[in-house]
């Protein structure tokens, strides 16, 4: 189990870490790649001390994100369970062909004689100010991909016992972590693994259901804070995985609240958002009484501060938004 | 009683029996894959097929000089490389047929065969997914120190794509146990290589420091030398090797396939080095092996194909209801 | 405008040939390329013909996905109007970096400095048993990117008149040509251009609206024969393009027919009916008395026929699905 | 009088007035790139920045040889590539700062910069982006028949990637007119490149029989002889040339970087050889320019720093209520 600190917490990129250190230890087929992860520990600092403690089972390589990829692929499919690292998520793209045409597609169409068990770890997301090509989130490009399971953890908690999962999982994962989140710090996992697909009702609520992954959920706890001084009690689903996507988890929030909010840092157009609101949509249309889609706007995103505060969602919008189409929270709290 | 021949590569001299096996695969592919172009027409192969004929003795060649553990990674034109490498050829039958007793299930179809049982972790339908793939089993087996080598065909095409040049690089800066073999059959689909290739192939092996040889790809013993030697480089730790089998394919690129972009001529020149012509002549030279023994060998693929054919076609579909699960 | 043949209609692939020479006719800026584009005139035999009519600007390329989608961004941020072609859509995977990261990008982050007119044509879509890796819809990967246009004409004359549009269009466009598609024969387009971007209504009707684009639109308008007959009437929309997203027209529709069915050749969780399933609900929730989607299992598309048909949607599902969903055919007539 | 000097290329003698100012674009470089730093320091310039310090030689005499018309592809280390090429810098200053004045508005910063006006079709965040960009651009002036040259720049690094292998390659098929710059700095990120790489990079381009020479990258007078060759090869129609500029890097790779991969005096001896101060040298030496006019220029080219920060920070910030429309 991971380490916590003196007070009790760990910080996101250091659950990573032991995740992974914690797997290799266990299960000697673990490997680790990736560009400038070994020596210098990785650019997110992330991976510091693998190297020194793994030897050559982790890797620097050269900047090949297909052959990164594929090698993953090979390594995995012979044996053994590669972890790689594609430094930002904008670069996935290069290594698109093997993770979608050979990876995902390995269990099914060799009819069941090999798995392939990968993990694909990368930084993702905006809001640092790096530009259209340094802060995307991949998940539109890697949702619709069967085979391929995608995972986004909120917590620290959470990135350290759904990385050991991935790991284990005996086909790919794409393992995404938010690049405004390394530097949280949140309570340890009190356990090893979590199933992954499996999404989580983070706070309960009756009036509404925020769904959001990643760091859009800390975004939703925030604004569900606020929603209540405001007298509306907002239910909040980390849905933690997009696929497995646990839509039963959903359904019961929504047939609960009967009204829903999906929050995605991304356009809408594609997205994961009103892919999961159509589902809800055909699978609880009795349960909805209100649903809407809060999303970036349909171009890349922008570089200067000004534009890209105002290009993603935030507590502030989910707020605004929720009360005004609420109507006021005096109304609500009465149930008017 | 057998004489071995002179091989300078280790364990390439076999006997007469060996001989004789290496031509009888040969026959085999050549036959498999007439057969498939028959069942294609009569509709009971679907999609598309790349069939390996002419280029029997590059696949052969090769994997005969595998032992057990070694890893291989064929190609969309990859019935030759499964043959090659000891897939039952009912299995592939099968799995061309559809049917559910087919190596995949009939998941996979002609061009996506995978037959862990044999060591072929797949065949890629994705031209350069071969290259990529093998070179992580060779990362896997470096790391668990096995000592097998994982072998990757694909064509002179495929030179010119990006998993060719990130993979090779790669290898050979971490040392892997990886045998590229690039099936030179001059052409990639309709359009001479050098056409679009600059530079020979050889030679981006070569600015990598890549172990590199050429070899005459219709002539199944000189293949063996030279693949044994790469495969001997690569598994003795000194990193990868590239073996270029020059080879040219009898049959169109796919089954559809307007073949009009022959050389006048040049079919006519590789059918008198066809693999099989040659083979021949090697068994009769070196071994003293008669022509009769030789169209017995014929005889009984041909039989052996009928009879894959008609189980084949009796076997079942897989059943829908049952296929289809989302993954685990 | 296209030729007709004698019995004025015109073959899907001759219409995308013919859109393909008319604008190369009037643009000195238009080129080709791909591979066995040229001399060979495609593995598909769309494109015969050109090579010999206009020389150099039409180009066989070598099997280099990434550098041709790349030579084209460049080549159309630096004056010329490149169309090239990636012969089955399962390998866009290889130019995705390209196409997302470049030429998506282009017209925004130069701050409209520059356009980037290219547009790549790729056959795709399953039911010719080419396995898994070979008939692939790439909707999933290609929808959620903002700057990149995504069409797929159901006929022959949409095709033509789409791909001149996208030829003419100064940002990039993904146009998406079903394998299956190729040889139908349809009435010639009465137009040159078709505005990108605009769903038609290709059906009338009262009971329901079945939505989808490209060859399942097809089955969507056999689906709605076949319910006439059973007394449903069936409007049918065809999206013909899935970014920019006329969710206008399908909020008309439904706002009819209160009932919608999404019909895509793709995976549910990703895919893109899912996703106008959802904008719908957030946007008409109050028109919806009933809504669903019919989609491939999540898996990868098998080869063998029988597991093929069974995974693809198909008119029988179609007109099974809304009979059923929707009671009695004699219920539906007597508005009951 | 100034004399000109010695130079095998065509267009590479130059006088004294033109010298001083290939002085003046290299100091403009590193005290923009000083500045950058400060202002991210700051907290005005955001996210990341890769800056151009120590190799400010080979931007500059690349971009020197080049003429109207011909177009330029940097990197996300491109404020040198960008300056080099005649980017106002005061543009490119208010792009980092985030300001509405940007030569993009705001929209890019320090990585994504396009500078159409200047022939700057773009700056690549993306390794290997450039590569294929700039051939792109160069098949456009090829069917144009403009005699124009496309230039891609990119690092040691970048050779490893898919990118540059089909790149080079359908440039050489294709005969296109591009300069391929490799910038040589010895590492890719913090890994030194030869623990990444097999074999020399220029082994790479001419595997492809495409034009190759290598040149200190430190030396502008060096680079300019060199790439004026390598222009005048594509410009001719020959086809692609490749020019490895040798190169250190003074500065972190980006603004956060370990640095604890630099070989023990690495650094020392790299600077020794700044190339400022083998401009001025070589100024003095060639020109009898004295260093207090040198002095000089650094003083005038401060000064414009300052003049434009200051303006840069008072400039607007895009409104984002006019941002964010959708894509016509
Ligand atoms: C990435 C990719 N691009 C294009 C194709 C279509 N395709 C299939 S085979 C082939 C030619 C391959 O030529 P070569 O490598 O010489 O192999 P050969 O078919 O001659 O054995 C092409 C272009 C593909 N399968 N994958
Ligand atoms: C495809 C891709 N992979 C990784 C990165 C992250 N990255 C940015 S710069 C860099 C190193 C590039 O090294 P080199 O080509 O030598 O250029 P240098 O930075 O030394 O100028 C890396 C790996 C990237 N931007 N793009
Ligand atoms: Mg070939
Ligand atoms: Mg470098």
């Amino acid at each position: 189990m991971a380490q916590a600190n003196d007070q009790g917490t760990i910080e996101y990129r250091v659950a990573v870490r032991e995740a992974i250190g914690d797997e290799m230890e266990r299960d000697p087929s673990v490997v680790f790649f990736g560009e400038d992860v070994a020596i210098a520990g990785g650019v997110f600092a992330v991976t510091p001390g693998l190297h020194e403690r793994f030897g050559e089972r982790v890797i620097d390589t050269p900047i090949s994100e297909l052959a990164m990829s594929a090698g993953a692929f090979g390594a995995a499919v012979n044996g053994l369970r590669p972890i790689f690292e594609i430094m930002f998520a904008d670069f996935l793209l290069l290594s698109m062909d093997s993770l979608v045409n050979q990876a995902a597609k390995y269990w099914y169409v060799s009819n069941e004689q090999g798995s392939c068990p990968l993990v694909v770890r990368s930084a993702m997301g905006a809001g640092g100010n790096f530009g259209a090509m340094h802060s995307q989130s991949p998940v539109p490009w890697l949702q619709g991909v069967p085979g391929l399971k995608v995972v986004a953890p909120a917590t620290a908690g959470d990135a350290y016992a759904l990385l050991r999962a991935a790991i284990r999982d005996d086909n790919p994962v794409a393992f995404l972590e938010h690049k405004r989140l390394y530097s949280v710090k949140d309570p340890v996992s009190p356990v090893d693994t979590l199933p992954l697909g499996e999404a989580a009702v983070v706070r309960e609520g009756t009036d509404v259901t925020l769904v959001s992954i990643s760091k859009g959920v800390r975004d939703c706890l925030r604004a569900a804070d606020e929603l209540a001084e405001k007298g509306v009690s907002a239910e909040v689903v980390d849905l933690r995985s997009l696929r497995p996507l646990d839509t039963e988890t959903v359904l019961r929030s929504v047939a609960k609240t009967n009204r829903v909010v999906m929050v995605e840092e991304g356009p809408l157009i594609g997205g994961w958002a009103a892919n999961l609101l159509g589902i809800v949509a055909a699978e609880g249309l009795h349960d909805l009484d209100d649903a809407w889609l809060i999303a970036c706007p349909e171009t890349p995103i922008p570089y200067s501060p000004t534009l890209e505060d105002a290009f993603l969602p935030n507590e502030g919008r989910i707020v605004g938004e929720v009360s005004s189409r609420l109507g006021l929270a005096a109304e609500i709290a009465t149930g008017a | 009683m057998a004489e071995k021949t002179q091989a300078t590569a280790p364990g390439a001299e076999i006997d007469a029996v060996e001989a004789r096996d290496l031509y009888r695969r040969m026959r085999l592919i050549r036959t498999f894959e007439d057969t498939v172009q028959q069942q294609f027409q009569k509709g009971n192969v679907h999609g598309t097929t790349h069939l390996y004929s002419g280029q029997e003795a590059s696949g052969v060649g090769v994997c005969s000089m595998l032992r057990e553990g070694d890893k291989v990674a064929g190609t969309y034109r990859g019935h030759g490389h499964s043959i090659a490498l000891g897939v039952d050829p009912q299995k592939l039958m099968d799995e061309m047929l559809g049917r559910v007793t087919g190596a995949c299930g009939g998941r996979a179809g002609s061009m996506n065969v995978v037959d862990v049982a044999s060591g072929l972790i797949g065949c890629f339908g994705i031209v350069g997914g071969s290259i990529g793939a093998a070179t992580g089993a060779a990362l896997a087996e470096k790391l668990r120190g096995t000592g097998n080598v994982a072998v990757a065909f694909f064509g002179d095409g495929t030179s010119n794509q990006a998993y060719f040049h990130e993979s090779l690089n790669w290898a050979q800066v971490e040392k892997l146990p990886v045998v590229f073999v690039c099936e030179n059959n001059l052409y990639m689909e309709f359009t001479p290589i050098e056409d679009v290739t600059a530079g020979a192939i050889g030679s981006r092996p070569q600015a990598m420091g890549i172990d590199y040889r050429q070899v005459d790809g219709n002539d199944v013993f000189a293949v063996r030398e030279a693949a044994g030697e790469a495969i001997e480089h690569a598994r003795s730790g000194a990193g990868p090797a590239f073996l270029e089998t020059m080879t040219y394919r009898f049959v169109g690129h796919s089954r559809s396939d307007p073949g009009k972009y022959r050389k006048p001529g040049e079919m006519d020149e590789w059918k008198k080095r066809d693999p099989l012509i040659l083979g021949r002549r090697a068994l009769e030279e070196r071994y003293g092996i008669e022509a009769e023994r030789l169209d017995e060998i014929d005889a009984e693929v041909a039989k052996q194909l009928e009879e894959i054919v008609e189980r084949g076609l009796a076997a079942p579909f897989p059943d829908p209801g049952s296929d289809g699960k989302e993954f685990k």
